[in-house]
């Protein structure tokens, strides 16, 4: 099972805090939250796109904590979809096939996309299964 | 030249030669001064000169009360247009830094917001001072070339370094640093041949004024 | 894989889900510092790109761009995209070897004519054609010869984008950049050393999906990724607002994490992606681990007077020049201070004497 | 030998010494001088502050004495002083100038100006560029005894006369007296109750004293037209006289800078300390205060103010014992709005008041101290310097002020306790 936060390299507690940046970020999901009731218009927070600190990261998830719902997707690599103790506010990590990390994203919606079955995936899908019958009853 | 070579020239080069002249200029008017001597006084005496020099040394940074009144804006100016210089070259991280290279002293930083603050208001100061001494008809009437020529040395390190702290302009980052030092350097080559000597030898006219005044147990 | 087939195709063809596209456009905004917002935009985009043919030139190199590139490759996403574009000559990863390769490369060049990507790793000698040669030809000509139907060339690396270490003084084999020699091409600058994996990616997949070079800085640059200093997303920059900084690599400080600037940190003036993408996987970067920022892609970065030296300051001994200064001015001054008291003693001695009857002018 | 560019010159460069340099080293033109002059703040002419007074010795100072004014003038890019700029100079070293002092006190960098215009009096004399009033001074001070002219006879009869009113001895060439009285020419001319005044105080201290023949004028022009030789001339013959006598001490009088001159400048300028010591009459009646020997009776009931004589309170350094003297007969005592060492001068002190071109720019200058002056409007004005209160008187009249000038040894006088007779005022 991979590992969602980072590991930080310095003793616990010497950055935390340091960027400032975690309360922002939070006030930010709120907003998007608010957002997302009034008219239904979603929010992605890209977390590699911010300077954080070192164990800032975790605060952050901690904060957030783990709510109802914890999904994995197979596609390219493991995906992690965890829904937070805040309905609607989700954290999505992407791994590559290594387990490596490749993207990481607070998801503010009633469900992440990616978790919908995608058009093509199921006009495909349906193909396959017709296929499939088909061959069974031939 | 590209913009590292600059940068190494004005660090290198530059630098030493700059404060070559800086040095030798200060040290040659320091000591100019002190040799043309004093008489001794053989009036006898009712106060200490010593004390009385060294008092004033102090008090005179502290303006009497009617000037303040009357030149009230010199005094707020001038004031803040020092203090600020003061506070930007000596408690800027990076300043304490060369500091402690070359003297091997070390002392605390203040916050750079702080600096930046301080930066803009000197520079505000300095600029306001500029435009009293062209419309102020004292002043105005005092002033000599040398006079706009310091007015300029000092606030290029302030405006130079507000740019490069900042990284504005269409200057490369290392060349506004570079530009910044050679603001410094030709503050230091300036300094021995200019008023901005008083940074030095105020020193020594407070102490003659409040020695002359202290014998007589006056305190000036 | 056909090069006539888009990208869309292509990921299908290779039994990638919609979904793991999906999750690949949104690693992908992620990795061209593009909001998340511009993942519909960007998978519509890839969806209909085709695949460009790139050819790679590596010159005066230590192959240390290739290995950032390689090292993270095959299995991640970023990887993909060598399964996206069409390498048609790279001399290290390539298969060929020797006649065959080299034919490889005429050949995509004539086939791609105008249309093809250059990639250059290395900086290129000048001094003497011989100092470098692929297949007998020097890298200047080769270069020149690539480059002149190429799209677009893209400089990876500080050696191919500044000249790099083969640069450094005293350059003895007259080692120039890219751009030194190629006037009339876009080149997009992609330095360091080694460059960030995901940002020579992230470039190649915004040529891909935009079929353009992106935002250039004044460096040629692309600002997504070298748009703002390392010392301006450092988590460290707190420390160096509030003045506190590590004095040395085991001090109180270095230990709580303060700010390195007095250990020779480049940060300040060094443009690059490091603090926010980090490096190995988003696992940390240089300043993380307790080092100061060298400012590898930055030009001349080898030059700038030491890596544990701030770049503010004296770069030769300044404490011993000001000692000799102030020796000399005193010897000066007391030399120029003796002329004066001599001249000073000459007006006493030429006094005559006031009285009462000398107070009018006379003629 | 007459007087000459040259000459001028080369008592510059006598003069300029190492206070001097740096202080023309430490000037940033930022013109607080000129707001502490009273030429300047009363006429509002920028040519009137204090330090551009001085730039013709500042010229000759940089060209001789700093190295790159030397560079600069081997290359001819700086031009030498010349007399038409020492004649154009004359006013305001002279006129428009008191050497009070005050812009000494508020220089930012410390410069003490009022010392280098006494400095540069010294080359201006030389060069012939003193003014008439103060050359004639000069010569009868030298002459006659008197910058005014007053001879022997005339204290003489003044003596006479204070001796007949006060029905005291005044004590003439007493040798081994406690003290010398100096007397400046005004006092015997305008203000001869001092006399009495003296004498009734210090019967009661019981203090011994003497007026000289030989030497019992106090003034000293050479230092107010700046020749040392003069002002050496007049000092030696007030140190013979005193020594002649055998006298412990030597009163100064009420006048400003004959306290300088005999006080501070008069071991100076003859090259050896005193035998005796030298006291202004403040210190002298604060001292028979202290030791219980002053006693008065009854106050002034109306309000006083103390004008600081410049050369007395902020160049003599005797601020606090005229206050203490007054305090014991005012019950009224005000002090005006800038006091003490800060006090604004009168207008006529050194020199000025000798050099009848001045009197102009003196008047208008004395709406300084009619602002100060204005600001607590006292009933009367108390001084310790004859000059001051002449002059004082001069611009009240000028102003339409009436308001009268008191000397503070008279006051103290009128209120001795055990003298039944009250003395005479004016």
């Amino acid at each position: 099972m991979p590992c969602v936060t980072d590991t930080a390299s310095l003793p616990a507690g010497a950055g935390e805090n340091l960027t400032h940046n975690v309360q922002p970020l939070l006030h930010e999901i709120r907003h998007a939250l608010a957002k997302l009731l009034e008219d239904g218009d979603g929010t992605v927070i890209d977390l590699r796109s911010l300077p954080l600190a070192p164990g800032e990261e975790q605060k952050l998830l901690d904060e957030l904590d783990q709510g109802e719902v914890t999904a994995q997707i197979q596609a390219l690599g493991p995906t992690e979809i965890i829904e937070t103790r805040y309905p609607g506010v989700w954290v999505v990590v992407h791994f590559n096939n290594d387990n490596e990390v490749v993207g990481k994203f607070i998801e503010v919606c009633h469900i992440p996309a990616l978790l919908c079955s995608q058009q093509e995936d199921i006009r495909e899908g349906l193909e396959r299964l017709s296929h499939h019958l088909l061959e069974a009853t031939t | 030249m590209t913009e590292t070579e600059l940068l190494l020239w004005v660090r290198g080069p530059a630098l030493q030669v700059a404060t070559v002249i800086f040095l030798v200029g200060v040290a040659v008017r320091f000591i100019e001064i002190l040799m043309l001597g004093r008489q001794k006084d053989l009036a006898e005496a009712r106060g200490s000169a010593l004390a009385g020099g060294l008092r004033t040394i102090v008090t005179r940074s502290v303006p009497d009360r009617g000037t303040i009144q009357r030149s009230t804006f010199n005094v707020v100016a001038g004031y803040v247009f020092h203090v600020g210089f003061f506070v930007v070259l000596l408690f800027f991280a990076p300043h304490i830094l060369l500091f402690h290279e070359v003297l091997g002293l070390n002392w605390p930083a203040l916050p750079t917001p702080v600096i930046d603050a301080t930066t803009v208001v000197t520079i505000i100061a300095l600029l306001a001072v500029l435009v009293h001494r062209v419309l102020h008809p004292v002043m105005r009437f005092l002033s000599r070339f040398q006079d706009y020529l310091a007015w300029l040395v000092t606030i290029l390190p302030l405006v130079t370094g507000y740019l490069a702290f900042h990284r504005v302009g269409v200057a490369p980052p290392p060349t506004l640093i570079a530009i910044h030092i050679l603001s410094v350097e030709l503050l230091m080559v300036v300094f021995p041949f200019t008023k901005l000597m008083h940074a030095v030898t105020l020193f020594m006219a407070r102490y003659y004024n409040g020695a002359i005044a202290g014998y007589k147990g006056v305190k000036s | 894989m056909s090069k006539d087939e888009t990208l869309g195709e292509a990921l299908r063809q290779q039994g990638i889900s919609r979904r793991g596209f999906l999750k690949f456009c949104a690693a992908t905004a992620s990795m061209m510092a593009l909001p998340p917002s511009m993942v519909p935009a960007i998978a519509a985009a890839l969806e209909k790109a085709r695949r460009p043919s790139v050819i790679w030139l590596s010159f005066q190199e230590c192959t240390g761009c290739t290995e950032s590139l390689t090292r993270s490759h095959s299995p991640t996403v970023e990887g993909l995209i060598f399964d996206v574009i069409s390498l048609d000559y790279h001399h290290t990863l390539q298969a060929a070897s020797g006649t065959a390769a080299e034919a490889a490369r005429e050949t995509a060049i004539e086939e791609n004519y105008g249309k093809y990507l250059l990639i250059v790793d290395g900086s290129i000698p000048t001094a003497n054609p011989g100092y470098s040669t692929i297949a007998g030809v020097s890298n200047v000509d080769m270069l020149k010869e690539v480059a002149k139907g190429a799209a677009a060339i893209v400089a990876v690396g500080s050696c191919a984008a500044f000249g790099g270490i083969p640069h450094a003084h005293p350059n003895p084999t007259g080692a120039v950049s890219v751009s030194d020699l190629v006037k009339d091409k876009p080149i997009i600058n992609v330095p360091g050393c080694p460059p960030i994996p995901v940002v020579i990616s992230g470039v190649l997949l915004h040529y891909l999906t935009f079929g353009a070079i992106p935002e250039l800085d004044s460096l040629s640059r692309p600002k997504a990724y070298y748009g703002q200093s390392i010392h301006d997303r450092c988590y460290r920059r707190p420390f160096y607002d509030k003045g506190l900084f590590a004095e040395g690599f085991d001090d109180e400080g270095a230990k709580k994490g303060w700010c390195l600037y007095k250990l020779g940190c480049k940060g300040p003036t060094t443009y690059n992606a490091c603090a926010t993408t980090k490096w190995n996987a988003g696992t940390s970067f240089p300043i993380e681990s307790g080092h100061p920022c060298l400012g590898c892609s930055e030009p001349d970065f080898w030059d700038g007077g030491g890596f544990y030296k701030a770049l503010s300051m004296p770069t030769e001994d300044i404490s011993r020049t000001a000692v000799y200064a102030i020796g000399a001015g005193a010897a000066a001054g007391v030399a120029l201070g003796a002329l004066n008291r001599a001249k000073k003693a000459k007006a006493t001695k030429a006094h005559e004497k006031v009285t009462i009857n000398d107070l009018e002018k006379g003629n | 030998m007459s007087a000459s560019l040259q000459r001028g010159i080369n008592a510059f460069k006598e003069q300029i010494d190492a206070p001097v340099a740096s202080f023309f080293s430490s000037c940033v033109r930022c013109g607080l001088c000129a707001n502490a002059c009273l030429f300047h703040t009363e006429t509002g002419d920028p040519k009137y502050t204090p330090i551009h007074k001085l730039e013709p010795l500042r010229r000759v100072w940089q060209q001789n004495y700093t190295f790159w004014g030397r560079f600069a003038k081997a290359l001819g890019l700086s031009r030498a002083v010349t007399d038409d700029e020492l004649g154009e100079w004359e006013t305001l070293v002279y006129d428009s100038c008191t050497m009070c002092g005050r812009c000494s006190m508020v220089c930012p960098v410390g410069n003490d100006i009022a010392y280098m215009i006494r400095k540069m009096r010294e080359g201006m004399a030389a060069a012939g560029h003193a003014p008439e009033g103060l050359i004639g001074a000069s010569q009868r001070a030298v002459t006659i005894g008197s910058p005014m002219g007053v001879k022997l006879p005339a204290l003489q009869a003044q003596i006479r006369h204070t001796e007949q009113e006060t029905g005291l001895k005044i004590p003439v060439d007493v040798e081994g007296a406690e003290y010398m009285l100096l007397l400046s020419s005004m006092e015997i001319m305008n203000f001869p109750e001092f006399i009495g005044a003296i004498a009734k105080i210090l019967k009661q201290a019981g203090v011994s004293w003497t007026i000289a023949s030989e030497a019992f004028e106090a003034t000293n022009s050479g230092i107010q037209i700046g020749v040392s030789e003069i002002a050496a001339e007049l000092v030696e013959r007030v140190v013979a006289a005193a020594e002649k006598l055998k006298v412990k001490g030597v009163i100064s009088p009420e006048c400003g800078h004959a306290y300088m001159a005999i006080r501070w400048e008069g071991p100076n300028l003859i090259g050896r300390p005193y035998s005796f010591r030298v006291v202004h009459i403040m210190e002298l009646l604060d001292e028979l205060r202290e030791q219980g020997r002053l006693k008065t009776t009854g106050k002034e009931s109306q309000r006083l103010t103390y004008h600081d004589p410049c050369q007395v309170a902020r160049r003599g350094g005797v601020v606090k014992q005229p206050r203490n003297l007054l305090n014991m007969v005012a019950e009224d005592f005000v002090e005006m709005p800038e006091t003490g060492t800060m006090n604004w001068c009168c207008g006529a002190g050194g020199g000025v008041s000798a050099n009848e071109r001045a009197d102009e720019i003196r008047l208008k200058a004395f709406n300084r101290k009619k602002k100060q002056l204005d600001a607590i409007r006292p009933d009367a004005i108390v001084s310790a310097c004859s000059n001051c209160r002449i002059y004082l008187e001069d611009g009240l009249e000028e102003y339409g002020m009436d308001m009268p000038v008191l000397s503070l040894t008279e006051t103290i006088a009128e209120h001795l306790a055990g003298t039944e007779q009250t003395g005479s005022k004016e």
